[in-house]
C-alpha cells in the first residue's frame, strides 16, 4: 500500500470514527480566547527577515486571521490568531527591493511544517534512533542547567562546545557572549556554503573580510567564474534585481554576461556566452585575461594596486599567462580569451565574480585572488558597476563580553571532529543550533562518529535532522516568523543595513526562542554569565543595540528612543541614508607574492575518470530546505527534476557508458559511493559529472527522508591549501551503470525537439 | 379521472418516493444528539492529521449534493432582538463588515465588556461568564456562509458601501432571537439582486 | 471601457530562478501532489519555467521561458466547455469557474499551451500546512480543472479598494504573485486597454512576440525575445 | 430456406426463448462478473478521484474517450446498415436487420456512458441537460460536447424506436405462445399488436419514415463525435477530413461487429439455416469496400499532414509513423487493411470463417485507430516541455473489459428474450418469393449465383 492510500484510509476511518461519536470533530475542540484582535478577511503586512540563506532579505509577511489548532496548557483547542499567509520582499528594504527568491517564498512552510518539533524532547531510545519523549520546558531547562553547572563546578567549561549556523547581529552577540562568559570553547559557525575562501581572499586583496556587493545595475560587462549569483551565491535577490536592470532596465545598451564554468548552472543558463573551462583553472583564466589587458595596454598593472601586487608576476605583465600558452590548460581557445579580455576592457565598467565552485579547489584561494586582481585591473573595485564592500553594522550592545567572533569556515567542524576522535573526553556538552554538519560534511571527516562520542548533546533545532537526531535533549526554537529577528548582512546593498523584525505571529507550538533560552540559562546560572548577558529578553537586547543607530543618518528619524524603536520595527530595520562603501585598506601583505599551483584532485584520472562537481540546489539550497514540499515539488529550473536528485552528465559520456536518461548509476570516489538517476544534458563538459546538493537526507522529516543521495558524503577530504576550507570540487569519481531507473521530471524534453524525432 | 390528474398523481408519487429516499439518507446520517447540545463536550479528540476540502463522509457529500444543511446550534441562546431593541447597531458587534470581506463574530471578551455588569444574573449570561472564567471563547456556529464547494468569495464591504441593508440578506434581526437562516443564499438570490441593481453578474465577480 | 489585463515577460531578464513558481503555489493554494503523483504527471504549476537547451557542448545556449495561462482573447479553451466553467470575463481573462466545472478536461486538451491542470485527487495538506492557505482563493476539490487566474483575487481586491477610494486603479498597483516575486523584473502586469500603461508600452516593443501566436489564440501575454549582445567590441 | 414453412420458422427462431443451457448460464455469470468488477472500478474511481486512472497532464483523454468513440462507431453497424438495406429493399437483409439494430442500441448505450465515466465530477453530468435553474445558466451551446449530448440522445432514441417498431409483431407472436407472467410482460411490450391490416400498413409506413430519418442522424452522430476532436487546435486533430473519416471508420467497425455477432449467433443459436454464407459474403464485400475507404482516408489524412510539414503536426506524424506509437500504428494498418483486404478480396476466403477473422482484426484495428487519434496528439502538443506519455491503469482496463463483457452479456440476454431474427419479415420473404419483386440483391434462392458477376 502506498503512503498516500494509507493516509487516505486512516483519515477516512478516523473521520468515520469521529462522526459516529459526535459529528464534526472540529466542533469538539475548545476555543481559546483570541489574544489578538484582528478583523477577519483583512490582511495586515508585517516586516520580517528571511533567514533561509545568508543574504538576509527583508520581507513583508501577509498576516490574516485564521483558526489554528494549538495546544495551550496541555489542552488542544482552536485559537483565532494572525497567521502568515504569504511572504513577499519588503519594497523598502535595500537588499530585497520588494522581491524574494523561491526559497524565501517557501519560508512559510518552515513555520507550518507538520514535522516541526512541537515541544521539548528528551531522548528515550538509543542515540540516533529518533525516539524521544515529550517533556516540559522546566524539565528541559533543568536538565541542560545540570549539565552546564556540573562542568562549571568541575571547572571543565572548556569542554562545552557550541555549534551554530552562521550568526549575525544580536543573536551572535548573545551566543558568543554566552559562550565567552561561560568560558566555553568559542562557538563554531558552520555552513557548507560558507564562501570562506573568497572572504579570506578579499581580506588579502582588498582588506575586507566579506563577500562583495555587486553593483550589477551599472555594469556593462560581467565575467562570472562559476558564481551562481542569480541562484544561490551571496545575495541572489539583490543581484537578480541588478541583473535585470543591467539587461534591459536602462537606456543604452544592455550589458554582456559571460559565464565560465564546466557545467551550466542556473545562472550560466542566462549568459550571453557560456565558456566551459577546466575545473580549477579559473585563476589561470582570469590572469590570462589580465595578461591580455596588460600586454595590449588596455589597463595598467599599477591600477590593480595591492590586489595585483599579490600575484606573482603581475608587475612583469604576467608572462606565464599568455592565452596561447595556457589555452590547453584552461581548455579555452586563445582567441576566445583575447576577445573576452578586449570586450571587457572596452565596455567599462566591467566586473568579474568568483563563486564557491572555483574557490573549492585546492588552489581556490589563488583563483579568488586572481579574479580579485582581474577586477582591480578592470578598475571595478569600489566603483559603480563593480564590486563594492559595504560597511557592516556591528551591533554595539555596550557589553564588553559580547565580542564579535572570528569568522570560521566549515573546517572548524573537521577540527572539532578530529579533536573528539583524538581525545573523546574533550567535548562533554555540545549545544547545536541550526547547523547540520552530520549531513553537510564528507563521511571521511567522521563527524557523526565523533558526535556519537559526546556524552551530552542539546539541540535547539526545529526539526529532527541528521545532527539533531543524535541529541539527548531538544529545546525547539521558534520558527523565524515567530521570533524576534535581527540581521546585518555583509553584502547585497551599498547601504549599511540593520534589519529588525518583531514576531509576525504567535508561536504555534510549545517552543521558545533560542536567544531567550540562552538569556534564561544565563540568568539561572548566575554569576559572571548573568552579568555578561544582563538583558531580560532578546528584544530588550535588540532595543538597546538599535538605540545606538538613532543618532546616525538613516532611513528612520525619530524624536525619542521609543519612537525610533517603533519606527524601526514598522519598517523592518534601519539602513543608512547614503550609499557608502568601506574605504579599502591595503589588504594583508604576504611574505611573498602568491603563485599558482596546479589544482590537486583526489583519485587518479585512470581509475576515477570524472571530476565530481557538487553544486547548490536552486530550491533545496545546501539541503537545509529539502524538508519543504514546495521546494521538493518545484521543478529544478534546469533539470526540471522534482522530488529527487540526479547525476548530470554529457550525452557523449552517457553514450560511451550506455547510460540512458533516468538509469540508476553508481558514483564512486575513493571515499564512498552513492546511487542516483542519470540526467543527460548537453550543458556539461564530458569529463565532469555534477550533482546537486540537497537530497540524500536519512533523517529530515517525512518529505526529505530517504530521498535521493547526498553528494557531500562521498567527497574526498581535500582542503584548500591557503585557508584549510574543504575543497569540495576536488574529488574525482568513476561511474558505473547499475540498472534502468526513472527520474521524476516536470519537463518532458530537454530541447525543443524530441531526440526520438531528430532523424527526420 | 382526467389525464392531467393522472400525470399530477404520478408526479406526486415520484416526489414522495424521492423524498423518502432523501429522508432515509438523512436519517442514516443522523449524528448523535451530543452535537445538538451546547456547549460541546471538551474531549481531546485528535482530528485528522490531513486537511482536504473533501467531504468527511459519503453521506456528507450526498447531503451537500441535495443542498441540505444542518441547523446551527448555538452554545448560548443569544437574542438579537433584545440587543437591537436596546439601540445597538449591527456594526457595533460585527465590526469590520464595512471594511473587509467578513464580519467579526465577537469574542467572549467583547461580550463581557458590557455583561460584566449588565444582566449578570440571567442564566445565559452566566454561561457567558463561565466561558470567560474558563478562559475559553464561545464556540459560535456559523449561520450563513457559503459551502466550500460553491467556490464563492463574498466581500461584505462593497455591499455595505452600496447601501445594501443588512436585513436584505440576513432577515429582520430585530424579530429574531437566536439567529437562524432566514434567507437562502442561493445563487439565484444573489444574481437577482445584482441584476436589479445593474451590477456585475460576471461569474468571476464572485467565483474565484 | 473595461480593463484588459495583460502581461509582458522579458526573456532577456528572466533568469529562470523559479521564484514565480513558488510564489504562485503560495498565493493560489496550489497543492503539492507528492513524488508518486508527480511522476505520473499530476504536478500542478500554474506557471512553469520552460527550459530548452540549444546546441551541443561546448556551444550550448539555454532558453528559459515562463509559461502561464496566456489569457487568450480567442481562447480555444472557452467555447469547448459544455457548462461555461471556462469562459471569457468582462476584463478579458479566461475565467475558470470551479463550481461549474464537471471535469470533461476538454479545455485542457484544447489549450495549446498546456497550462490547465486537473485535480486528479482531492488536494491534501498535512496539518498544519493548511494554515498557509490563502483565504482569498478557493481550495479546489477533486475533479476540477484549475489554471492561472492572473491572481484575480488581487485584481478584485485592488478594484474594490479603488472603488472605495473613488479612483481608478493605478498602473502597477496590481501585481500578480509571480510578478511581485520576480527579482530581475522580467514580468510586468497591467491594463492593455490603457495605451500609456507600462505593459502596453512594453507590449509594443519590437522584441515582442506571442507564444504560438500563429494559432490565432490572441494571447494577452507578450514575450520580449532575447537580444544578442552588440556592445562595443575591441576585436 | 425455401423448404421452411412458417411453422418451422416459428419453431426454429423461438427455440432460444424457451430455455437456457447450463453453459449459457456459466458464460453469463462470467460476463456478469466482469461487468460487476467494472462497476466497482467505476465507483472506486468516483470515490477516490480520477487519479486512479492513468490519465495525466497533458493526456487528459485516454482509454475512456477511445472507448467512447469506438463504441459509438460500432453502433453504426445496425441502424445505419439496416436502414440502407431496407431502403434499398435488399431482400437478403431480412435475417440480418434485427441483430444489427440490437448492436446499435447496446453499443450506443455503452458508448454514451463513457463521457460520464470519464468526467471529473460525474455526479454533475446532468448539467449538460438544458433545464431552467434559478442560476439562469444554460449549457454552452458552442461546445461540441453538448452537440454530442444531443446527437447521441437523438440517435439513441431513434435507434431504439427503429429496433422496437419491427419487433412488435414478433413480440405479439411470443405473447401469443407464452403463458403466465411472461404473457403479461410480452403483452405490454407488444403494445396491443393484433396484426390487423391497418396495423401492418402503419408499421410499414413508420419503418419507411424511420429508415429515411435515421440515416442523416447516424451520419451526423459520428460527424459530431469527430468534431469533438476537430474543433480543438491540437496537432492532427484540427482537420476537415475528420467527419467523413470518422463516419467511414464507424461503418467499417460496425459491419465488422455485425459479422461477428452473426457468426456467433449462427453458431450458438444454431441458426445455420437462416444466417447463410450469402449474408457473410455480402457483408464481407461491404467490409472490403469500407476497408479500402478507410485506407484512403488514413492515406489522405497522413499525406496532407506530411506535405504541409507543419512542425507540430509532423511531430505527431513521426511519433506514430516511426516513434513510440509506431508499433500500434502498424498493427492498426495490419488489422484494418493488410489482413482483411486479401481475406475479403479473394472470393475463396470470403467465407464465414474468412469474414469473421477479418472482422476480428477490424474491430481490434478500429479500436487502435481511435486510440491513435487521441493519445499521440495529446501527448505531443505544441510545447515539447509539456509533452507526456500515457499508460492506462487497471481501473481503465477493467472498465474497458467490462463494457465488452456488457455488450456480449446484453446481446446474450436479448437473444433469449426476443427472436433475434425477425420472424415476420422472413415470412414476408416467403410470401414475396411466390411473387418476386424487383430486388437489388439476388434472391436468396440462388445463392451460388451471388457474387459471381
Amino acid at each position: 500500500m502506498e503512503r498516500r492510500d494509507f493516509l487516505k484510509i486512516s483519515a477516512a476511518t478516523g473521520a468515520v470514527a469521529a462522526l459516529e461519536g459526535c459529528g464534526n470533530p472540529d466542533h469538539q475542540l475548545i476555543r481559546f480566547v483570541p489574544e489578538e484582535d484582528m478583523l477577519p478577511g483583512l490582511a495586515t503586512w508585517k516586516p520580517s527577515i528571511c533567514t533561509l540563506c545568508p543574504a538576509g532579505c527583508g520581507m513583508l509577511v501577509r498576516v490574516m486571521q485564521g483558526e489554528a489548532e494549538v495546544v495551550r496548557n496541555g489542552q488542544l483547542g482552536i485559537l483565532k490568531m494572525g497567521l502568515p499567509k504569504k511572504l513577499e520582499g519588503n519594497p523598502a528594504h535595500p537588499i530585497s527591493h520588494g522581491r524574494l527568491c523561491p526559497r524565501g517564498q517557501a519560508g512559510l512552510q518552515v513555520t507550518y511544517h507538520p514535522d516541526r518539533i512541537k515541544t521539548p524532547l528528551a531522548r528515550s531510545g538509543p542515540r540516533g534512533s529518533g525516539q524521544f519523549q515529550e517533556i516540559t520546558w522546566d524539565e528541559a531547562m533543568k536538565q541542560l542547567l545540570s549539565h552546564l553547572t556540573a562542568l562549571q563546578t568541575s571547572n571543565e567549561q572548556g569542554k562545552i562546545g557550541f555549534l551554530t549556523s552562521p550568526l549575525r547581529g544580536q543573536r551572535k552577540t548573545i551566543v558568543h557572549g554566552f559562550a565567552a562568559a561561560l568560558k566555553a570553547a568559542p562557538p563554531i559557525e558552520f555552513a557548507f556554503l560558507a564562501s570562506r575562501t573568497i572572504q579570506e581572499a578579499n581580506a588579502w586583496s582588498f582588506g575586507s573580510d566579506a563577500l562583495p556587493t555587486v553593483d550589477l545595475s551599472h555594469s556593462n560587462y560581467l565575467i562570472s567564474f562559476g558564481a551562481d549569483f542569480l541562484g544561490t551565491w551571496n545575495s541572489p535577490v539583490a543581484q537578480s534585481v541588478g541583473y535585470g536592470h543591467m539587461r534591459n532596465g536602462r537606456t543604452g545598451q544592455p550589458g554582456k554576461f559571460v559565464q565560465v564554468e564546466s557545467r551550466i548552472s542556473q545562472t550560466g543558463a542566462s549568459a550571453d556566452e557560456w565558456i566551459p573551462s577546466q575545473p580549477g583553472m579559473d585563476g589561470v583564466f582570469a590572469l590570462s585575461l589580465a595578461h591580455v589587458i596588460l600586454s595590449e595596454k588596455l589597463g595598467t598593472a599599477g591600477a590593480a594596486g595591492h590586489a595585483g601586487a599579490l600575484i606573482a608576476g603581475w608587475s612583469e605583465g604576467l608572462p606565464d599567462y599568455a592565452p596561447a600558452a595556457v589555452e590547453k590548460q584552461i581548455g579555452v581557445p586563445a582567441a576566445t580569451i583575447s576577445r573576452i579580455a578586449r570586450e571587457a576592457a572596452a565596455n567599462a565598467p566591467a566586473v568579474a565574480l568568483i563563486g564557491d565552485g572555483p574557490a573549492a579547489h585546492t588552489n581556490g584561494f589563488f583563483n579568488a585572488l586572481a579574479v580579485n586582481a582581474l577586477n582591480a585591473v578592470l578598475g571595478s573595485v569600489g566603483k559603480p558597476g563593480g564590486i563594492v564592500f559595504s560597511p557592516v553594522w556591528t551591533s554595539q550592545s555596550g557589553k564588553p563580553g559580547a565580542a564579535e567572533g572570528k569568522k570560521d569556515g566549515e573546517s572548524s567542524v573537521r577540527t572539532l571532529a578530529e579533536q573528539i576522535h583524538a581525545t573523546p573526553d574533550s567535548v562533554k556538552v555540545l549545544l547545536v543550533d541550526g547547523a547540520n554538519p552530520v549531513f553537510a560534511t564528507p563521511m571521511a571527516w567522521r563527524v557523526r562518529e565523533a558526535f556519537e562520542k559526546v556524552p551530552f548533546i542539546a539541540s535547539f533545532g526545529s526539526f529532527i535532522d541528521e545532527t539533531t537526531v543524535l541529541a539527548d535533549l531538544i529545546l525547539p526554537d521558534h520558527s523565524p516568523l515567530e521570533s524576534w529577528l535581527d540581521d546585518s548582512p555583509e553584502s547585497g546593498s551599498t547601504k549599511t543595513v540593520a534589519s529588525l523584525a518583531p514576531p509576525a505571529m504567535q508561536p504555534l507550538h510549545n517552543t521558545r526562542s533560542m536567544p531567550d533560552v540562552l538569556l534564561d540559562l544565563a540568568h539561572q546560572l548566575g554569576g559572571p554569565v548573568a552579568a555578561a548577558l544582563p538583558w531580560k529578553t532578546y528584544d530588550d537586547a535588540l532595543k538597546i543595540a538599535f538605540s545606538s543607530l538613532q543618532k546616525q543618518k538613516g532611513s528612520v528619524s525619530a524624536t525619542d528612543a521609543d519612537d525610533f524603536w517603533t519606527k524601526v520595527k514598522d519598517q523592518g530595520g534601519w539602513w543608512s541614508a547614503e550609499d557608502k562603501s568601506v574605504s579599502l585598506a591595503a589588504g594583508k601583505i604576504p611574505a611573498a607574492a602568491v603563485k599558482n599551483t596546479a589544482p590537486q584532485f583526489d583519485g587518479s584520472p585512470d581509475q576515477f575518470p570524472f571530476h565530481f562537481l557538487p553544486f547548490a540546489s536552486q530550491l533545496c539550497y545546501d539541503g537545509s530546505l529539502a524538508h519543504l514540499p514546495w521546494m521538493q515539488e518545484s521543478p529544478d529550473p534546469l533539470s526540471t527534476v522534482m522530488w529527487g536528485t540526479w547525476v548530470e552528465m554529457n550525452p557523449r559520456t552517457a553514450e560511451k557508458l550506455a547510460i540512458k536518461q533516468g538509469d540508476t548509476i553508481e558514483v564512486a570516489s575513493q571515499h564512498g559511493s552513492l546511487r542516483a538517476p542519470a540526467l543527460i544534458a548537453p550543458g556539461i563538459a564530458p569529463d565532469v559529472i555534477a550533482m546537486p546538493i540537497g537530497q540524500g537526507h536519512t533523517n529530515f522529516t517525512r518529505y526529505a527522508s530517504g530521498r535521493g543521495a547526498n553528494p557531500i558524503s562521498i567527497l574526498a577530504p581535500m582542503v584548500e591549501s591557503g585557508t584549510g576550507s574543504l575543497a569540495w570540487a576536488a574529488t574525482r569519481v568513476k561511474i558505473s551503470h547499475i540498472s534502468e531507473g526513472k527520474i521524476v521530471m516536470f519537463g518532458a524534453s530537454l530541447t525543443d525537439a524530441s531526440p526520438e524525432l531528430k532523424h527526420r | 379521472m382526467s389525464r392531467s390528474n393522472l400525470g399530477l398523481k404520478r408526479c406526486l408519487r415520484v416526489t414522495v418516493f424521492l423524498g423518502m429516499i432523501i429522508l432515509v439518507l438523512s436519517l442514516l446520517d443522523r449524528t448523535s444528539p451530543a452535537q445538538d447540545t451546547a456547549p460541546p463536550p471538551q474531549t481531546m479528540t485528535q482530528s485528522s492529521p490531513i486537511f482536504t476540502p473533501a467531504h468527511r463522509t459519503v453521506m456528507d457529500a450526498v447531503r451537500e449534493f441535495f443542498g441540505s444543511r444542518q441547523k446551527p446550534v448555538q452554545p448560548i441562546a443569544y437574542t438579537h432582538k433584545v440587543h437591537l431593541a436596546n439601540g445597538m447597531q449591527c456594526t457595533d458587534c460585527h465590526v469590520g463588515v464595512d471594511r473587509g470581506p467578513d464580519a467579526r463574530i465577537p469574542s467572549v471578551n467583547f461580550c463581557m465588556t458590557c455583561h460584566q455588569v449588565i444582566a449578570t444574573d440571567k442564566p445565559e449570561i452566566k454561561k457567558l461568564a463561565a466561558y470567560r472564567a474558563r478562559g475559553e471563547d464561545i464556540p459560535w456556529q456559523r449561520v450563513y456562509g457559503f459551502l466550500p464547494s460553491a467556490h464563492v468569495k463574498f466581500n461584505h464591504a462593497p455591499h455595505i458601501r452600496a447601501g445594501v441593508d443588512c436585513a436584505q440578506c440576513h432577515g429582520d434581526m430585530t424579530k429574531q432571537t437566536v439567529a437562524v437562516r432566514m434567507v437562502d443564499h442561493t445563487m439565484g438570490f444573489c444574481v437577482q439582486c445584482h441584476r436589479e441593481k445593474n451590477v456585475s453578474v460576471d461569474c468571476v465577480a464572485c467565483h474565484y | 471601457m473595461a480593463h484588459q489585463w495583460g502581461m509582458v515577460i522579458d526573456l532577456d531578464r528572466c533568469t529562470g530562478c523559479a521564484a514565480c513558481v513558488v510564489a504562485c503555489h503560495a498565493e493560489n493554494n496550489i497543492s503539492t501532489v507528492g513524488e508518486d503523483q508527480a511522476a505520473r504527471g499530476r504536478a500542478k504549476h500554474w506557471i512553469r519555467v520552460e527550459r530548452y537547451y540549444e546546441g551541443e557542448f561546448p556551444d550550448v545556449r539555454v532558453k528559459f521561458m515562463p509559461v502561464l495561462c496566456q489569457q487568450c482573447d480567442a481562447a480555444p479553451c472557452e467555447p469547448v466547455c459544455p457548462t461555461f466553467a471556462s469562459y471569457h470575463t468582462i476584463e478579458g481573462l479566461n475565467g475558470q469557474v470551479y463550481n461549474r466545472c464537471i471535469g470533461t478536461r476538454y479545455c485542457a486538451n484544447a489549450c495549446p499551451y498546456n497550462v490547465r491542470f486537473f485535480n486528479f485527487y482531492n488536494p491534501e495538506w498535512d496539518k498544519p500546512l493548511n494554515l498557509q492557505l490563502n483565504p482569498d482563493v478557493s481550495v479546489r476539490s477533486v475533479g476540477i480543472m484549475e489554471k492561472c487566474t492572473f491572481c484575480v483575487q488581487r485584481i478584485k481586491a485592488s478594484e474594490i479598494q479603488a472603488e472605495a477610494e473613488k479612483r481608478a486603479v493605478k498602473d502597477g498597483e496590481i501585481q500578480p504573485a509571480c510578478v511581485q516575486s520576480c527579482s530581475p523584473h522580467a514580468m510586468v502586469f497591467g491594463d492593455l486597454s490603457d495605451p500609456q500603461s507600462e505593459v502596453s508600452r512594453l507590449a509594443r516593443s519590437s522584441r515582442g512576440t506571442k507564444l504560438l501566436g500563429e494559432l490565432g489564440t490572441q494571447p494577452k501575454v507578450t514575450y520580449l525575445q532575447r537580444e544578442s549582445w552588440h556592445g562595443a567590441e575591441n576585436a | 430456406m425455401a423448404q421452411k414453412t412458417p411453422e418451422q420458422i416459428n419453431e426454429d427462431l423461438l427455440r432460444p426463448l424457451s430455455g437456457t443451457s447450463g453453459r449459457y448460464l456459466i458464460v453469463l455469470a462470467f460476463l456478469a462478473g466482469i461487468v460487476i468488477a467494472a462497476l466497482c472500478s467505476f465507483f472506486w474511481q468516483v470515490y477516490a478521484g480520477l487519479g486512479v486512472s492513468g490519465l495525466r497532464s497533458p493526456v487528459f483523454w485516454g482509454f475512456y474517450i477511445t472507448n467512447f468513440v469506438f463504441w459509438i462507431g460500432l453502433s453504426h453497424a445496425g441502424t445505419l446498415i439496416s436502414a440502407i438495406l431496407r431502403l434499398a429493399n435488399a431482400t437478403w437483409r431480412r435475417p440480418v436487420t434485427r441483430c444489427a439494430e440490437v448492436i446499435t442500441v447496446f453499443a450506443l448505450s455503452i458508448g454514451a456512458t463513457f463521457p460520464v465515466i470519464h468526467l471529473g465530477r460525474p455526479w454533475l453530468a446532468f448539467w449538460l441537460f438544458p433545464y431552467p435553474s434559478e442560476r439562469g445558466i444554460w449549457p454552452n451551446i458552442r461546445s461540441p460536447l453538448l452537440w454530442d449530448f444531443f446527437a447521441i440522445n437523438t440517435y439513441l432514441i431513434s435507434s431504439v424506436t427503429f429496433l422496437l417498431l419491427p419487433m412488435l409483431p414478433d413480440l405479439a407472436l411470443v405473447r401469443d405462445r407464452a403463458a403466465g407472467w411472461k404473457k403479461k410482460v410480452y403483452s405490454v411490450l407488444a403494445l396491443g399488436w393484433t396484426g390487423t391490416p391497418k396495423q401492418w400498413n402503419r408499421l410499414e409506413r413508420a419503418m419507411h419514415i424511420m429508415a429515411i430519418a435515421v440515416i442523416p442522424v447516424a451520419v451526423s452522430v459520428h460527424s459530431i463525435v469527430s468534431w469533438d476532436f476537430a474543433m480543438a487546435p491540437v496537432p492532427m486533430w484540427h482537420s476537415t477530413i475528420f467527419a467523413p473519416y470518422f463516419v467511414a471508420g464507424a461503418i467499417f467497425s460496425g459491419i465488422a461487429a455485425l459479422i461477428l455477432a452473426m457468426a456467433c449467433l449462427r453458431k450458438f443459436l444454431h441458426l445455420e439455416e437462416y444466417l447463410l454464407p450469402i449474408h457473410f459474403e455480402n457483408l464481407g464485400k461491404l467490409l472490403l469496400v469500407m476497408s479500402l475507404l478507410w485506407f484512403y482516408f488514413v492515406f489522405a489524412e497522413r499525406l496532407t499532414a506530411w506535405y504541409g510539414n507543419d512542425p507540430s503536426e509532423m511531430t505527431v506524424f513521426w511519433v506514430t509513423q516511426t516513434g513510440s506509437f509506431s508499433p500500434l500504428f502498424w498493427l492498426m494498418v495490419l488489422c484494418n487493411f493488410v489482413i482483411p483486404f486479401p481475406l475479403l478480396a479473394i472470393k475463396k476466403t470470403r467465407t464465414i470463417l474468412g469474414t469473421s477473422i477479418a472482422s476480428v482484426t477490424v474491430v481490434i484495428g478500429m479500436w487502435l485507430e481511435r486510440y491513435l487519434i487521441i493519445v499521440p496528439s495529446l501527448s505531443h502538443k505544441y510545447l515539447p516541455y509539456s509533452w507526456g506519455t500515457y499508460r492506462p491503469t487497471w481501473v481503465e482496463l477493467t472498465i474497458t473489459a467490462g463494457t465488452f463483457a456488457a455488450m456480449v452479456m446484453l446481446y446474450m440476454i436479448f437473444s433469449k428474450l426476443v427472436p433475434i431474427i425477425s420472424i415476420w419479415e422472413l415470412k414476408v420473404g416467403l410470401r414475396e418469393e411466390a411473387h418476386p419483386a424487383p430486388a437489388l440483391a439476388p434472391s436468396h434462392t440462388q445463392p451460388n449465383e451471388v457474387g459471381a458477376d
